[in-house]
């Protein structure tokens, strides 16, 4: 586990462009409590906070949660502490992204079916959300 | 009434049915809905990232190319992006001038972004609704899934309570159809994640519909094609009794005496569930 | 033209005017003191009831007679002794200081800051960092009254 | 020519350290207007002090200059020394050449050029000052007390103890306030209303103290010392004088109304007395509900009253008296949930707020003392207590901690477990706060003798679900989602201001912070006091506390007020501004930044071509004034002036320091 | 002549003669035509007679509203032609009590833009003898024949970038209303004077206030200027010298213009009287520009009701210094 000292690129990033600061979050866990996904997320979003605010850099990194987090705005809406974790989360899918080069999911992951049958918002939403 | 109408990709496929019902209703009701002459996908998703400008081109090309008259969608998603991008533009005079100096346009973030759903409460209003209704849904049991696009962020959406909103309820009650309310209808249905995460939209679709089928519900309505597609598509529904999803507009359709899917109930239409 | 604009930068030492108000920066002056803090003796400290007492004219007045920067200190915004006067200055001071700027002056030479009570720590530190800036800027020329400069020097 | 004296202090060697003493006397010696300079060792001394007073005898000055220590330390210990020589004390100086000089410059030839600047600045300053006078100003002998909770009770007894007349001013139809409302009190399990009870008749019973119930303040006017205040005294429609508080009345009248002091949990008659403790206990007529005022008919309690004291035609009624000092203990409210739309407050029976669930407890109350559901009379089994509704949210509520309901909700939650032993709590907390005496000890009896879950997390949402109520929340020690099916959820409400707070503020004259609580003069020093002298605050309308503290608080604004009462005079500001009403154009900027309300417009006439011209100018009110000076810098024609700080002073000073080089 | 419009000035005549012959107002302040045709100066009407003399031209730019202080002292009630800057001139003196509503009836101009003469003969090119009027352009008539011109370029500079030429406040509005403008370039000067570094900026006022003469036109054509005696005339306290020396002019001047702070309507005047041409309204500018900044929009004048932004505060106020 790396120590959550200095300031690390990813989460100086995610500060700078989505405008949140995790330091306002004092863990009351109404994100995750209202968060319709929460289940199957590793690190609740509340722990994401956490995490940021710890430094912890490599986790983050490695961690499911921005990539199962749907952007439903409902742990912003109610957020006692005003922060904007789709924003948050938006942030670090981005800055994972352009870290690390690369795109999360494309086209060619998807069955024939799928293609078909899905809405173009969803391809379009889908691709917007994951790539470059 | 008058407005300009941006219908959206995902109108002009998937969800045709949407947008043909919607207009063929308008038509009926009087309202004018001219169609955008040039018009781009809106993105489908709105920018959270602050220096995602790039993602505003579109629906910010959209919002000058309504000339400051009201400019109505159907889709959700695109209502969502299109009133946010407002909103940036209204509020951020940094981001505006880079959108519109790229893309050589005037927009200031004037002009009103209804959803469909608000001229019906807004400028119609429902009881006049009411009274053009023809063929009233009576006996209907019908629960409103608002899902999140419509209504959050609260603040910039301003399209109703987000918590407890009523309008789609007070359009189904308009159409003489019985409400049913269930407390899954404001949560989200996965979005996206259908494409990429199938078994936690299958959890939360299954949520949803299992909430209302609790409340008693028979049709369920929405206004956006993906959580139609969800609902439609990513739970298992096996053994239990089965729930309709249709558009917001197809119910309306019905009731004003028009052709509309949830009227002709045809055959072709997979039923959800099939057991 | 008089021996007092001729200065030169040798051997010159700055005049600080600093205009406290009684209840905080005064009192924060203070405690820098029994704290035996140390400043350079450039500043002179004007006590005044309340830093809205502060007229804009004072400032000017101090530069026509050869001070080379004033720094009015206040208390904290919230914290007047009389509720609302730092705020008053706040709006009044930063039109002027505005304005003075864009007359030319350096914006250097007209400074504002809140110091508490508390603070003699900041207080000496702002009047330490407000003399070096000053000292860096050189002799103020503008403004001064070459007519009060030459009579005051037969003093 | 003013003849001036300057003496400079050596301090020991505090300031002739590092400030030579001979070359400064001989600088002073040449100042305009200076015609003695001398120095010594410790001028505070006696026998400084004397040196002073002597000297301004002989050589006959009219200025004392003192260079020695800050003005803050011992500036009324110089001028008291010049008045004992028969001089006005405004007209001496200060200048700090220690704390300013000595202090804080390492050697003579950096401080000593500097202690000689500030003299010359200080007796170019007294050169211009005047003599002046502090006002002198009267004390009304009677205190006013706005609020009857146990703050303005407690307040008014001690005032009324130690002499003073006090009347209190409460807007419902009995005192008591929200302490009445409690079940019992924490950490003690007191019944509130059995300690309660007894203040309230001794406050009614005082000779010293004047009841006015039903009343409420309307104007605020003049100064410590002489406030001038009207009150109204609502219509009763019941003669308190004749009505023997017999009952008859509220039992007999057919018509109802929600009841304020059970939250809206019950009803009460349209003619109550709001509680079985009331006092006094006299009931009064709600006109909104009354069939009587409503439609002209009933009148059945003026025909059941045996001593005839309904009275339809009674009118409001303005009471106008003065007091030397008002204390202002208003009370607080509880936050309306309904803002967080996700918690259902409003739309279920069984989601109550925590003053509520107070409510049901009590052996008065809606439920008859049985803790029930309200949907369907059961005692329930599950109950799910949140706290931090509204507190320490920036987003949607309050930003500050409420500080109560940690305490309130362990509370709770031990007596329901006393009255439905099988039931199960859980708590969701963010923090859980006992500073207090025993709050801790209490707070884990709870969690550990009484079965109280204590979930660290929040709720998510809550909704109905068949015959009970989802409630979906987190534990964030085990970051694991949790779903509670409870038959009751208890809301701990943010304790907020009265809405009514910035209105008694504007009226009273004291300012709020940006919720609308009364500031305090100072956090730490001036906890009760407020920047309206004269005026002080107790209890929970300046800040959410408990009732030990309020009563702490009260009783400490109590002593504030019997101080100033105790005195024969009060002592006004000598340094006020003043107007030229000559020169003054009536612009009236200066009434518009006056934090006093010191300064109001007055018609002048003046001689204009043959005849006279009346025009209006400013005025200020010396006993309000406490001498700020932004009105003289507000006042673009110098036409208003600071006495002791005016413009010609400062320029003095400015124009003597610049003359160093 | 500068007969731009005959059936303008006869409306305006009438609608005020009622009044003044009526006695609902004692005196009327309006214009009148000065010496030569390109001045319109004050009028102070009390009869027929003195109606026949009133003016409604291009050149109508002197601000009437001030002439109030003195008038009321000898009139009870006073009739005044406003134009947007008069009228905005007129809350101004509202604001600071010097007037009573009741006291006043305004008959309210939209201003089309004052006329320059100095543009005028410089368009001229030599002798002008007179000019008209049609449809927003202007025809000189010169010795040669006729030049013709547009009027916006031939405006004062006062009123080219008059944002509200409407009257605020009126009791009659006397034509159609001319609608909010732009002023684009209301604040070019004051930014390119931000532009220049300190010691420029100082040299470039140096040298435009060692001009003055102290002759005081500006603060006398000001209608924020209202006091009984200003600061410089005092004895007591000496607030400045009042020899014209170069740091006195700046004392003045910088003062002056601080007076003004959320006060200045910006109507030009002390500009357009200063014999020696000095920008006295860049000062001005400069401060209605950071006061909109710093405290939020505010256009003095406008509204009678809005509290002036240096008579109030906010707590979370910002500051042009830092507040660490």
């Amino acid at each position: 586990m790396t120590t959550g000292t200095g300031k690390s690129r990813l989460i100086e990033d995610m500060k700078m462009n989505s405008g949140q600061d995790p330091n306002g979050c004092y863990q009351c866990g109404k994100c995750s409590a209202a968060c319709p996904v929460s289940a199957a997320l590793d690190l609740k979003p509340h722990q994401v906070l956490r995490y940021l605010q710890m430094g912890l850099e490599d986790e983050l990194a490695e961690s499911k949660t921005p990539w199962v987090c749907a952007s439903c705005f409902t742990c912003a809406a109610r957020c006692p502490r005003d922060i904007d974790l789709a924003r948050v989360m938006e942030g670090l899918r981005l800055s994972i992204l352009r870290n690390r080069g690369g795109n999360k999911f494309g086209p060619a992951e998807l069955t024939p079916e799928q293609l078909e049958k899905l809405p173009q918002q969803a391809l379009v939403s889908g691709f917007r959300k994951y790539n470059k | 009434m008058r407005y300009r109408y941006f219908p959206g990709c995902t109108l002009k496929g998937q969800a045709k049915s949407m947008e043909d019902t919607t207009l063929a209703a308008a038509k009926a009701m009087g309202i004018e809905l001219e169609e955008l002459s040039e018009w781009q996908c809106c993105g489908a998703v709105y920018p959270l990232y602050e220096d995602e400008l790039i993602s505003l081109l579109s629906p910010v090309r959209t919002l000058a190319a309504a000339e400051g008259e009201p400019l109505v969608s159907l889709c959700a998603a695109c209502h969502h992006v299109l009133k946010r991008a407002q909103e940036l533009m209204q509020r951020n005079e940094d981001a505006r001038k880079k959108v519109t100096d790229h893309l050589e346009v005037e927009y200031a973030g004037e002009g009103r972004v209804l959803h469909f759903l608000e001229v019906l409460r807004d400028d119609l209003g429902f009881d006049k609704l009411k009274e053009m209704v023809k063929k009233p849904l009576e006996g209907k049991k019908v629960a409103a899934y608002y899902g999140c696009l419509l209504l959050r962020p609260s603040k910039v959406m301003q399209f109703d309570d987000p918590e407890n909103p009523t309008i789609m309820e007070d359009m189904i009650k308009a159409l003489g159809a019985e409400v049913v309310k269930s407390p899954y209808r404001t949560e989200c249905c996965g979005a996206y994640l259908s494409v990429t995460e199938e078994g936690v939209a299958a959890d939360t679709v299954e949520r949803i519909l299992d909430s209302a089928r609790r409340a008693g519900a028979e049709i369920l309505v929405t206004a956006c094609p993906l959580c139609r597609y969800n609902l439609e598509n990513c739970a298992d529904n096996e053994g239990k009794t089965p729930i309709k999803v249709y558009y917001f507009s197809e119910i309306l359709a019905e009731a004003m005496g028009l052709p509309s899917e949830s009227a002709e109930d045809q055959g072709t239409k997979e039923e959800v569930p099939q057991g | 033209m008089s021996a007092a604009l001729n200065e030169t930068a040798a051997g010159w030492e700055p005049l600080i005017v600093s205009f406290c108000c009684n209840w905080c920066s005064y009192a924060g002056g203070d405690l820098a003191g029994t704290s035996r803090m140390s400043y350079p003796a450039n500043v002179k400290v004007i006590r005044v009831p309340c830093s809205g007492r502060m007229n804009p004219l004072f400032v000017l007045r101090a530069f026509q007679r050869g001070a080379d920067g004033v720094l009015v200190a206040g208390c904290h915004p919230g914290d007047c002794h009389y509720t609302s006067g730092n705020y008053q200055s706040r709006r009044r001071l930063s039109a002027f200081k505005r304005l003075v700027e864009f007359a030319g002056f350096e914006p250097e030479r007209f400074e504002v800051r809140w110091i508490s009570s508390s603070e003699g720590d900041k207080f000496a530190e702002e009047m330490t960092s407000m003399t070096e800036k000053i000292k860096a800027l050189g002799p103020n020329r503008k403004m001064r009254d070459a007519r009060w400069q030459s009579v005051t020097s037969k003093v | 020519m003013p003849r001036t004296g300057v003496f400079i202090c050596h301090c020991g060697s505090n300031i002739a350290g590092t400030v030579d003493i001979d070359k400064t006397v001989e600088a002073s010696r040449n100042f305009p207007g200076v015609v003695h300079a001398d120095e010594y060792r410790y001028l505070c001394s006696e026998m400084g002090q004397d040196i002073i007073t002597k000297a301004i005898k002989e050589n006959d000055l009219d200025r004392v200059v003192v260079g020695t220590c800050s003005p803050r330390m011992h500036e009324n210990t110089f001028r008291k020394a010049a008045a004992e020589a028969g001089l006005n004390p405004y007209l001496l100086e200060v200048a700090n050449i220690r704390e300013h000089c000595s202090w804080v410059h390492k050697d003579m030839e950096e401080a000593t050029p500097k202690a000689i600047a500030l003299l010359r600045a200080a007796a170019a300053k007294a050169a211009l000052n005047e003599a002046l006078e502090a006002p002198r100003l009267d004390v009304e002998k009677r205190a006013l007390v706005i609020g009857g909770g146990i703050a303005g009770i407690q307040a008014a007894l001690d005032i009324a103890e130690a002499g003073y007349v006090v009347d209190i001013v409460e807007k419902d139809p009995s005192i008591g306030g929200r302490m009445a409302q409690l079940e019992k009190t924490f950490p003690t399990l007191d019944c509130s209303a059995c300690i309660l009870t007894p203040k309230m008749v001794e406050a009614a019973q005082h000779p010293n103290i004047n009841l006015l119930t039903y009343s409420e303040v309307d104007e605020v006017k003049g100064f410590v010392g002489q406030f001038d205040v009207k009150i109204k005294q609502k219509a009763r429609y019941v003669d308190p004088v004749k009505c023997t508080g017999c009952g008859i009345c509220w039992e007999k009248c057919p018509s109802k109304a929600s009841s304020e002091f059970e939250m809206g949990l019950a009803k009460r008659k349209s003619i109550y007395v709001p509680f079985a403790q009331a006092v006094p206990m006299v009931p009064v007529i709600d006109r909104d509900s009354c069939l009587y005022f409503r439609k002209g008919r009933c009148q059945i309690c003026e025909q059941e009253c045996p001593p005839q004291a309904i009275d339809y035609e009674q009118q409001d009624e303005i009471i106008e008296r003065r007091y030397g000092a008002i204390v202002v203990a208003t009370g607080f409210d509880q936050l309306d949930p309904t803002i967080y739309g996700e918690y259902g407050y409003g739309q279920h029976p069984d989601i109550l707020t925590g003053l509520e669930f107070e409510r049901i407890f009590n052996a008065s109350g809606p439920t008859g003392g049985k803790v029930v559901k309200l949907s369907d009379g059961k005692p329930p089994k599950k109950v799910v207590f949140i706290q931090c509704i509204g507190s320490r949210d920036k987003a949607r509520g309050m930003n500050y901690c409420s500080k109560i309901c940690c305490m309130y909700t362990a509370k709770q939650a031990i007596l329901l477990k006393e009255k439905v032993p099988d039931a199960k709590s859980y708590v969701f907390y963010i923090d859980v706060r006992t500073g207090g005496k025993g709050y801790e000890e209490f707070q884990r009896r709870a969690a550990e003798e009484y079965d109280v879950a204590y979930m660290r997390g929040q709720v998510g949402k809550i909704f109905p679900e068949d015959d009970h109520l989802v409630v979906r929340g987190i534990d964030s020690l085990t970051n694991r989602n949790i779903e509670i099916k409870a038959d009751m959820v208890v809301l701990a409400a943010a304790t907020v201001a009265r809405a009514d707070a910035p209105e008694v503020g504007r009226l009273v004259g004291i300012n709020s912070d940006s919720y609308h609580f009364f500031n305090e003069a100072h956090p730490k020093l001036k906890p009760v006091e407020t920047h309206t002298a004269g005026i002080f605050i107790a209890g929970a309308c300046q800040a959410p506390k408990d009732i030990p503290e309020t009563v702490s608080q009260a009783s400490a604004a109590a002593v504030k007020a019997i101080g100033l009462l105790s005195k024969e005079k009060l002592q006004g500001e000598a340094c006020t501004a003043e107007v030229i009403q000559s020169e003054c154009s009536g612009c009236l900027n200066c009434e518009a930044i006056c934090p006093y309300t010191a300064i109001t417009p007055v018609e002048i006439e003046e001689r204009y071509k043959d005849g006279v011209l009346k025009r209006t100018v400013a005025e200020v009110n010396p006993a309000l004034c406490q001498g700020c000076g932004s009105c003289a810098v507000t006042c673009r024609s110098g036409s208003i002036n600071l006495k002791g700080f005016s413009n010609d002073q400062i320029m003095a000073e400015v124009d003597a320091i610049c003359l160093q080089r | 002549m500068a007969e731009r419009n005959i059936e303008s000035v006869n409306k305006v005549r009438e609608a005020v003669s009622q009044d003044l012959l009526g006695g609902r107002i004692d005196l009327l302040l309006g214009w009148e035509k000065g010496h030569y045709w390109w001045q319109s100066r004050p009028l102070f009407a009390r009869s027929e007679e003195d109606l026949e003399k009133l003016a409604w031209d291009s050149f109508c730019a002197v601000n009437l509203s001030r002439y109030l202080l003195e008038e009321l002292k000898d009139h009870d009630k006073i009739g005044v032609l406003v134009k947007g800057c008069d009228a905005r001139a007129f809350n101004r003196l509202l604001q600071d009590n010097m007037v009573k509503r009741d006291q006043v009836i305004l008959y309210g101009l939209p201003c089309p833009g004052m006329l320059d003469y100095n543009r005028l003969i410089e368009k001229a090119g030599g002798a002008l003898l007179g000019i008209t009027e049609e449809n927003g352009r202007v025809i000189l008539n010169i010795e040669s024949g006729e030049q013709e011109a547009q009027r916006d370029d031939l405006l004062l500079d006062k009123c080219k970038d008059c944002r509200y030429p409407d009257p605020a406040v009126y009791d009659q509005l006397l034509f159609s209303p001319q609608g909010e403008k732009e002023g684009p370039e209301r604040f070019k000067t004051v930014e390119e004077l931000e532009e220049m570094s300190a010691e420029e900026r100082f040299g470039y006022w140096e040298k435009e206030l060692s001009r003055c003469l102290r002759c005081y036109a500006c603060r006398q054509a000001c209608p924020f200027c209202s006091c009984r005696e200003c600061f410089v005339e005092q004895e007591n306290p000496r607030w400045q010298g009042r020899a014209y020396q170069p740091s006195e002019n700046f004392m003045f001047h910088l003062v002056r213009a601080y007076h003004g702070t959320g006060r200045c309507i910006d109507c030009g005047e002390c500009e357009r009287s200063c014999p020696v041409d000095i920008p006295l309204q860049e000062l001005n500018r400069k401060l209605i520009k950071d006061i909109n900044e710093l405290y939020g929009d505010y256009e003095a004048g406008l509204d009678a009701e809005q509290e002036p932004p240096l008579l109030t505060y906010r707590p979370d106020d910002p500051a042009a210094f830092s507040e660490k």
